[in-house]
C-alpha cells in the first residue's frame, strides 16, 4: 500500500513537472491521468518494492555520487584506448560473484557494471555475473568487488 | 529468465511513467506538440512493452482482446457522436462552438472530447494489431 | 433539421453504424443493421438527388469554418448522381449479401465482415460528396483499405495474393494522388475543389502544375483501372466473395472515374486539360482498354474473371467519352457509369448466385446449369444483352451517345473500334450461354436446383432496371446533360 | 547554383522517392515492398514538409515574440497521410502473414509458380 | 558570462566524447569491444551535453525535461546494451578474447 | 554558437554510427549503431530545441528516450526466441538466431 | 546556417539509408535500417520545424512499425531475401520516367522555404492570424488538426479502426477457414 501512495505521489508531481500550465482543469485531468496510471499499474502488478525503491533512497543517492565518478574515469580510460594508436585493448571474459541478496540489487549491481565504460555485463545468473571487459586492467578493478560492495542491496527480500 | 531479470526490473520502473507520459501527450496536445494519436501509440507502445517483458498472455489479462474491440469502436463514437452532438445543438457536423456559451470554451471542449476519442481508437488498434500478429504463433 | 444535414447524414450514418455493428454478435444482427442503413442512405440519396436535379448546389460547411479553411461539402448533381448510384448499388446489393455471406464468410467474422462493407460504403460516399481535395484522399483511403480486407476474405487463397496486389497498386496510385495534391498546394495554396479551380488558372503555365496533373491522372487511373494500369482488378474481382464482387465492381470504379471527372474537369479545368494532349491520351488508352480487354475477357475460363476483364473494357468505353472532350462525349461517359453499374451488378450477381450452389465459377463446371437454374440464366442472359448493347436495354444507350459523339468528331476508327467491342461481347456473352445452355451438365451439378429467392429478386430488379432505363431514357440522360454542364463550368 | 541549393530537398526527395517506388515495383520479396511503399510514402510527408517550411519560421506553437511561423496545414495532411500509412503496412503486413501460411512463401515468384502449378 | 563559458565546455566536451565513440565502433575489431565505445557515448556525452543544455536554461520546465531525459538514457541504455550483449553471446557470436597467455606471446 | 558546434558533432557521430549500420558485419553490430544512432538523435533535437528557442521539442526527445529502446528489447527478444508470444520466464532454450 | 546543415546533412543520411535499404537482402538488417530512417525522418522534421509530425514519426516509427515488421519476420520465418532473378528493366524505366517528371515539376515548384510561396500566401495566414483566437488553442496544428479540418481527423481515425477490424478479420483468434493444411502448425 505504502507502494502504491508513494507512486502516486511520484508520478502526480512528475505530471505537474512536464505539464508546466497549473490551471483546475489541467490539475484535474492529471489527478485523474495518474490515478489511471496507478489502476493499470496495480493490473500489471508492477508495483513493489523493485519498481519502487523507497526504502532505498538514501542509499541510492549515495551510490549515485559514487557512480558518477566512476563513470567519468572509465569514458577517460576507453576514450584513450580509443585514441591510442596499435594494439591497446585486451578483451576479457570475466565471471563475478554475485553478492547481492535482492533481485535489484543484482539489477543495479548489472546496470552500473554495464554504465561504466569498459565493462558490460553480459550475463546474469543466481550467484555469478559474466563481465566483458574491454581491457585486463579494467576486468581486474573490477574484481575487487569495491563496485559491488557500494550497490545498495535491500536484504529482506531475496530474489 | 537471464536477461529478463534486468529487463523485469527496468520494466517495472518505466512503464507507469511511459504510460504517465502518454497521458500527458494526450492533454497537452493544445499547448505543446502531441495530440490523441501520438498519445495512443505511446500508450500502446508501454503496453506492448509491458508483453514484451511478460509475456502475451498476462498482458492479455490486463487488457482483454475483447475489450480492446469494444474500445476501438469506443473511440470512433466518441468521434463521431461529437458531430452529431453540434448537430443536434443546432450548429454543423463538429462545430464545436455550439458546445458551451462562448465559442472558445466549446472549441475547447470539443478538441479535448476528440482527442480523446483518437486516442481510444488509436492506443486499442495498435495494441489490437499487435496481440493479434504476436499472438499468431501460437496456433 | 434532416434538410439541411442531407449530405452529411449520408456519410455519418455508416461511420457511426461501422464501429456498432463490429461489436454486435455474429448471426443476422450485423446484417439487419447494415441492410437498415443502406436503404436510409438510399433513401437520403434519393432525396438529396431531387434537391439538386435543377442543377443548384449545396453547400455544408464541416465543423461550421467557411471554405476554403475549412472542409465543404459541394453537392451538385454530379455528386448527387454517383452518391445515388453508391447508395442504391449497396441498398439492392444487401439483400444479396445475406446468404452468400453467410456461405462464404466464416460465422465468427460476419459482423467484422459488414462493419468493413458498411466502412467500404462510408468511404465511397465520402469521396462522392466532398469538396475538398485531401479530404477525397483520406476517404480514398478508408474504402481503399476497407476493399483490401474485403477482397481477401475469398474463400480461395489466390484471394490473399490478389488483395496484396491491389493493395500495392492501390497504395501507389492514393500516394501518386498524394503527390499531385502536394504539388497544386504548393502552387495554388489551397485544398478546396472551387477555390483551386478558381485560382489554379493563373498558374497553368507552370511546370509543377503540369506534373501535378500526371501524377493525379495516374493515381486515379490505378483506381479505376485504366487500361495499362488495370492489372489488379481481374485478380481482385475473380477471388473476392460473391457479394463484394458484386459491390465494388458497381461502386468502386464508378467513383474513381467520378474523382477522375472531377479532377479533370473541375479542379484543372477544360481549358487546362486539353491544352495538354490529355485527350488523345485517354482516346488511345481507352481504344486499347477496350479492344485489349475485350479479347482477353474472350480467353477466360472463369466466369467472374470474364466479366472482371469486360470490367476493363468498359471502363475503356468511359475514357473514350471522356477523351471526346465533347457535351456528348461526356454524356455518353456519365451515362454509361450509371449503365454499366446496373448491367455489371447484375451479371456479378447471377454468377455469384452459380457460385453459391455450386461453388465454383469455372467454365468447365457451371455447364449445363442454364437448364437448371432458369432465372438465374435469364437474368444473366439480358444483362448479357445490355452489356453488348442491344436495343431496348440500359447499354444501348450509353453506347449509342458515345457512337454519335465519335462521328460528331468524325473519329471513324473509333466509332469501329467500339462497335467491334460490342462485337468482342457478343463473342464472350455467347461463350457464357453456350456452356450455360448449350453443354450437357457435368454429374456433379445434375441435381442443383434454382438459385434461392434472395438471390434472384435483387438480381431481377437490377435486370428490371436495365430494361427500364433502356426504354425511358429521359432520367438518365436529362440528369446526364445537367452533370455535363455541371463537368464543363456551363453558366446555365 | 541558387536554383540548384534553393531546390535540395526537392531533390533528395525525389532520390527517395524514386528509391522507395524502385523497391515496390522491382522486388519480389512481400515484405521488402512493404517496406519499400513505405519509404515512398515518407518521402512524400517530406515533399509536404518541405512545402510548408518558411525561412525563419518556428514550429507553428503561438508563442511570446514570434513573428514568423511555419506553415501549420502541410504538418495537419502529413499527420493524418501518416497514420494512413501506417494503416495500409499493419494491413499489408497481416495480409503478408496469411500469405505466408497459405503458400509456404513470401517470394513473389514462388507464389506464381505454385498458383500456375494448379 | 560563466554560465556560458562552462556550457560552451560542456557541449564541446560532450560532442568530441561523442566523436570519440564513434570513432570507436570503427576501430574496435569486434562487436563486444564496440559495445565499449558505444557506451562512453551514451553515458558521459549525453550527461555532458545536457549538462551544457541544462546550465543555459536554468531552473525551468525546460531543465525538468533535460534531467528526465538524462534519467531515461540512464536507465535504458545499459539495459538495452546488457541485452544485446547477452543475445549476442547465445546467438553464437564469440567474443574475440584476449588471453593472458596469449597476450604475453604478441 | 555553442549549440552549432554540439549540433557538428552529433551529425559526426550519427554519420560514423550509420556507417556502421550499413558495414554490419553481424545483426548485433546493427542494433548496437540503431540503438546509438537513437541516443544520438534524442541528443540532437535537444540541442536544436535550444538552437532555435523551441523548448517545447523537448518533448519529442523525450519520447525517444523513453521508448526508443523497446524497438531494441523486441528485437532482442525475436532473435533469442523465434516469436513475441513467448513470456520467457520459463524459457531456457535458444532459437537460433538469424 | 546550422539550420540548413543540419537539413542536408541528414537528408544526405536518408538518401544513403534509403539505398542501403535497396541493396541489403537480410529482412532483419532492413528493419534495423529502417528503423535509422525513421529516426532520421523525425530529425529532419524537426529541422523543418514540424513538431508535431516529428513526434508522430518518433512514436510510430520507434514503437509500432519496428514491431508489427519485426512480428511479421517472425512470422513468415524467410529472413533472407531471393536475389531477384533477371534484370528489372521495366521498372527502372518507369522509376526513370516518375523521377523525371517529378525533375520537371519541381524546376517551377517555389524555392524551398520562401516565405512568399504561394503555399503561405492563400489559406495559412488565416490559421496563424486567426487560429489562437478562434479556437483557444496555442498549437496551430492541433486547432487546424482538430477543428478547422476536424472532418479529416475523423476520417483519419476511421481509418485506423478499418485497418484494425481488417487484420481482425485476416488473421483473428480462431481459424474459420481451412485451405490447405501445410504450414499451419508454426509455433
Amino acid at each position: 500500500m505504502t507502494h502504491i501512495i508513494s507512486l502516486t505521489i511520484t508520478l502526480f508531481l512528475l505530471w505537474l513537472g512536464l505539464s508546466g500550465h497549473f490551471e483546475p482543469l489541467l490539475i484535474l485531468i492529471g489527478v485523474a491521468s495518474t490515478l489511471l496510471v496507478v489502476f493499470l499499474a496495480t493490473r500489471m502488478e508492477v508495483i513493489d518494492h523493485e519498481s519502487h525503491p523507497i526504502h532505498l533512497t538514501v542509499r541510492l543517492l549515495s551510490f549515485w555520487g559514487y557512480l558518477a565518478r566512476e563513470i567519468v574515469l572509465a569514458n577517460i580510460d576507453v576514450i584513450k584506448r580509443i585514441l591510442t594508436p596499435g594494439k591497446s585493448i585486451s578483451p576479457q571474459m570475466i565471471t563475478l560473484p554475485l553478492p547481492q541478496k535482492s533481485d535489484l540489487g543484482r539489477v543495479i549491481y548489472a546496470n552500473a557494471i554495464t554504465l561504466t565504460p569498459g565493462t558490460v555485463s553480459v550475463q546474469l545468473d543466481r550467484d555469478t555475473i559474466t563481465v566483458h571487459a574491454l581491457a585486463k586492467e579494467t576486468a581486474d578493478a573490477l574484481a575487487t568487488g569495491e563496485m559491488a560492495r557500494k550497490v545498495p542491496d535491500d536484504g529482506t527480500a531475496a530474489g | 529468465m537471464k536477461h529478463n531479470l534486468i529487463l523485469r526490473v527496468i520494466a517495472k520502473l518505466l512503464i507507469p511513467i511511459i504510460v504517465l507520459y502518454a497521458l500527458y501527450v494526450q492533454f497537452h496536445g493544445d499547448f505543446g506538440p502531441g495530440g490523441g494519436f501520438q498519445a495512443g501509440v505511446i500508450f500502446s507502445v508501454a503496453f506492448i512493452f509491458y508483453a514484451l517483458v511478460y509475456g502475451i498472455e498476462t498482458a492479455e489479462r490486463v487488457m482483454p482482446e475483447s475489450v480492446l474491440r469494444i474500445l476501438a469502436s469506443l473511440g470512433v463514437l466518441i468521434y463521431a457522436g461529437t458531430g452529431v452532438a453540434t448537430m443536434l445543438l443546432g450548429g454543423n457536423f463538429l462545430d464545436y462552438n455550439v458546445l458551451a456559451s462562448n465559442p472558445i470554451a466549446g472549441q475547447h471542449i470539443g478538441i479535448l472530447v476528440i482527442e480523446l476519442g483518437v486516442g481510444i481508437t488509436v492506443s486499442s488498434v495498435m495494441l489490437l494489431i499487435f496481440f493479434i500478429f504476436a499472438g499468431r504463433a501460437r496456433q | 433539421m434532416i434538410e439541411t444535414h442531407t449530405s452529411l447524414l449520408l456519410v455519418v450514418i455508416p461511420l457511426l453504424a461501422a464501429p456498432v455493428t463490429a461489436i454486435l454478435p455474429n448471426g443476422r444482427l450485423p446484417w439487419l443493421l447494415t441492410l437498415a442503413v443502406s436503404w436510409l442512405c438510399f433513401v437520403l440519396a434519393i432525396w438529396q438527388f431531387m434537391q439538386v436535379m435543377d442543377g443548384s448546389v449545396i453547400s455544408y460547411e464541416l465543423g461550421g469554418w467557411e471554405p476554403p479553411w475549412g472542409i465543404e461539402y459541394r453537392i451538385d448533381i454530379v455528386n448527387a448522381f454517383v452518391a445515388l448510384i453508391v447508395a442504391g448499388m449497396a441498398a439492392v446489393t444487401l439483400p444479396y449479401a445475406l446468404l452468400s455471406v453467410e456461405q462464404e464468410i466464416p460465422k465468427d467474422r460476419i459482423s467484422l465482415f459488414y462493419a468493413t462493407l458498411l466502412l467500404c460504403l462510408d468511404g465511397l460516399l465520402g469521396i462522392a460528396m466532398t469538396g475538398d481535395v485531401f479530404n477525397l484522399f483520406v476517404f480514398l483511403e478508408i474504402s481503399s483499405l476497407s476493399s483490401y480486407t474485403l477482397i481477401s476474405m475469398g474463400r480461395q487463397r489466390k484471394a490473399l495474393t490478389a488483395s496484396y496486389q491491389y493493395l500495392i497498386m492501390g497504395t501507389i496510385g492514393a500516394t501518386f494522388l498524394l503527390i499531385g495534391i502536394g504539388l497544386i498546394y504548393s502552387e495554388t495554396g489551397s485544398l478546396n475543389m472551387v477555390d483551386l479551380n478558381n485560382r489554379l488558372p493563373a498558374v497553368f503555365e507552370h511546370r509543377t502544375v503540369h506534373t501535378a496533373f500526371a501524377f493525379i491522372v495516374v493515381g486515379v487511373g490505378l483506381k479505376l483501372a485504366m487500361f495499362p494500369l488495370h492489372l489488379w482488378l481481374p485478380n481482385a474481382y475473380t477471388y473476392a466473395p460473391s457479394a463484394v464482387t458484386v459491390f465494388l465492381a458497381a461502386t468502386a470504379t464508378k467513383v474513381a472515374v467520378y474523382v477522375m471527372l472531377r479532377m479533370v474537369f473541375n479542379v484543372f479545368s477544360t481549358g487546362f486539360a486539353y491544352v495538354t494532349p490529355t485527350d488523345d491520351m485517354f482516346l488511345l488508352l481507352g481504344v486499347f482498354g477496350v479492344v485489349f480487354a475485350s479479347i482477353s475477357a474472350i480467353g477466360q475460363k472463369d466466369a467472374k474473371r470474364l466479366l472482371a476483364y469486360s470490367s476493363v473494357a468498359q471502363i475503356g468505353y468511359i475514357l473514350l467519352g471522356i477523351g471526346f472532350a465533347s457535351a456528348l462525349g461526356l454524356t455518353a461517359a456519365v451515362v454509361h457509369i450509371f449503365n454499366h453499374a446496373l448491367m455489371k451488378a447484375a451479371l456479378f450477381m447471377a454468377v455469384g448466385a452459380l457460385v453459391y450452389r455450386i461453388g465454383s465459377s469455372h467454365i468447365t463446371q457451371i455447364r449445363g446449369l442454364g437448364r437448371q437454374m432458369p432465372w438465374t440464366f435469364g437474368a444473366l442472359v439480358i444483362a448479357g444483352l445490355s452489356l453488348i448493347g442491344v436495343p431496348g436495354t440500359a447499354g444501348f444507350i450509353s453506347k449509342w451517345y458515345l457512337v454519335l459523339a465519335a462521328i460528331e468528331q468524325q473519329a471513324w476508327v473509333i466509332a469501329i473500334v467500339i462497335l467491334a467491342g460490342s462485337l468482342l461481347a457478343v463473342i464472350y456473352i455467347w461463350k457464357l450461354v453456350e456452356a450455360l445452355f448449350f453443354q450437357p451438365a457435368i454429374d456433379d451439378t445434375k441435381s442443383v436446383r434454382e438459385a434461392p429467392l434472395s438471390l434472384l429478386v435483387p438480381t431481377w430488379i437490377l435486370v428490371l432496371a436495365n430494361i427500364y432505363f433502356g426504354l425511358n431514357t429521359e432520367l438518365t440522360v436529362n440528369a446526364a446533360t445537367i452533370a455535363v454542364q455541371v463537368l464543363e463550368n456551363i453558366p446555365q | 547554383m541558387d536554383f540548384i541549393f534553393g531546390h535540395y530537398n526537392y531533390w533528395i526527395v525525389i532520390i527517395l522517392m524514386m528509391a522507395g517506388f524502385y523497391t515496390v515495383i522491382s522486388r519480389g520479396n512481400l515484405i521488402k515492398k512493404i517496406t519499400g511503399l513505405n519509404i515512398f510514402q515518407t518521402s512524400v510527408f517530406l515533399l509536404y514538409i518541405s512545402i510548408g517550411n518558411v525561412e525563419g519560421g518556428t514550429t507553428p506553437i503561438i508563442a511570446e515574440g514570434v513573428e514568423q511561423y511555419s506553415n501549420p496545414l502541410p504538418h495537419v495532411l502529413i499527420l493524418t497521410a501518416i497514420v494512413v500509412g501506417v494503416a495500409t503496412t499493419a494491413l499489408g503486413l497481416a495480409l503478408v502473414v496469411r500469405i505466408r501460411e497459405e503458400y509456404g512463401t513470401i517470394e513473389e515468384e514462388d507464389i506464381h509458380k505454385q498458383d500456375e502449378s494448379l | 558570462m560563466v554560465l556560458d563559458i562552462l556550457s560552451w565546455i560542456f557541449l564541446v566536451a560532450g560532442g568530441l566524447l561523442g566523436i570519440i565513440g564513434g570513432i570507436g565502433i570503427h576501430r574496435f575489431p569486434d562487436f563486444f569491444t564496440r559495445l565499449h565505445a558505444a557506451g562512453t557515448t551514451d553515458t558521459l556525452c549525453a550527461a555532458l551535453i545536457l549538462i551544457g543544455l541544462g546550465l543555459q536554461s536554468g531552473l525551468t520546465l525546460a531543465s525538468f525535461k533535460l534531467v528526465l531525459i538524462f534519467a531515461f538514457i540512464l536507465f535504458t541504455s545499459p539495459t538495452a546494451s546488457h541485452a544485446l550483449a547477452n543475445a549476442a553471446l547465445h546467438g553464437g557470436l564469440e567474443p574475440l578474447l584476449d588471453d593472458a597467455e596469449e597476450e604475453a606471446g604478441s | 554558437m555553442m549549440y552549432t558546434a554540439a549540433a557538428l558533432a552529433i551529425l559526426i557521430t550519427m554519420g560514423l554510427a550509420l556507417a556502421r549500420a550499413l558495414l554490419g558485419p553481424t545483426v548485433y553490430d546493427r542494433i548496437l549503431s540503431v540503438n546509438m544512432f537513437g541516443t544520438k538523435t534524442v541528443l540532437l533535437i535537444a540541442v536544436f530545441a535550444f538552437l532555435s528557442g523551441q523548448t517545447d521539442i523537448l518533448d519529442i526527445a523525450l519520447v525517444y528516450a523513453l521508448i526508443n529502446f523497446i524497438g531494441v528489447v523486441a528485437v532482442l527478444k525475436l532473435i533469442e526466441q523465434g516469436n513475441f508470444f513467448t513470456s520467457g520466464e520459463k524459457d531456457e532454450r535458444e532459437v537460433e538466431s538469424e | 546556417m546550422i539550420d540548413n546543415l543540419l537539413n542536408i546533412t541528414l537528408l544526405a543520411f536518408l538518401a544513403i539509408t534509403a539505398f542501403a535499404i535497396i541493396r541489403i537482402r537480410n529482412l532483419f538488417a532492413v528493419i534495423m535500417l529502417f528503423g535509422i530512417y525513421s529516426l532520421l525522418s523525425a530529425g529532419l522534421f524537426v529541422v523543418l520545424d514540424a513538431a508535431d509530425v516529428a513526434f508522430t514519426e518518433a512514436a510510430v516509427g520507434a514503437g509500432i512499425s519496428t514491431v508489427l515488421m519485426l512480428a511479421t519476420l517472425a512470422l513468415t520465418k524467410n529472413h533472407e531475401e531471393k536475389p531477384p532473378a533477371h534484370r528489372p528493366w521495366l521498372p527502372m524505366i518507369v522509376v526513370l520516367v516518375t523521377g523525371a517528371a517529378l525533375v520537371y515539376g519541381t524546376v517551377d515548384i517555389p524555392s524551398f522555404s520562401d516565405s512568399e510561396a504561394p503555399a503561405h500566401k492563400h489559406v495559412a495566414p488565416r490559421y496563424i492570424e486567426e487560429g489562437f483566437k478562434e479556437t483557444g488553442v496555442p498549437n496551430l496544428v492541433t486547432a487546424v488538426l482538430a477543428s478547422y479540418r476536424g472532418f479529416d481527423t475523423l476520417g483519419e481515425v476511421t481509418v485506423i479502426f478499418t485497418a484494425g477490424i481488417g487484420v481482425l478479420l485476416l488473421l483473428g483468434r480462431r481459424r474459420g477457414r481451412k485451405r490447405g493444411d501445410e504450414d499451419n502448425n508454426e509455433t
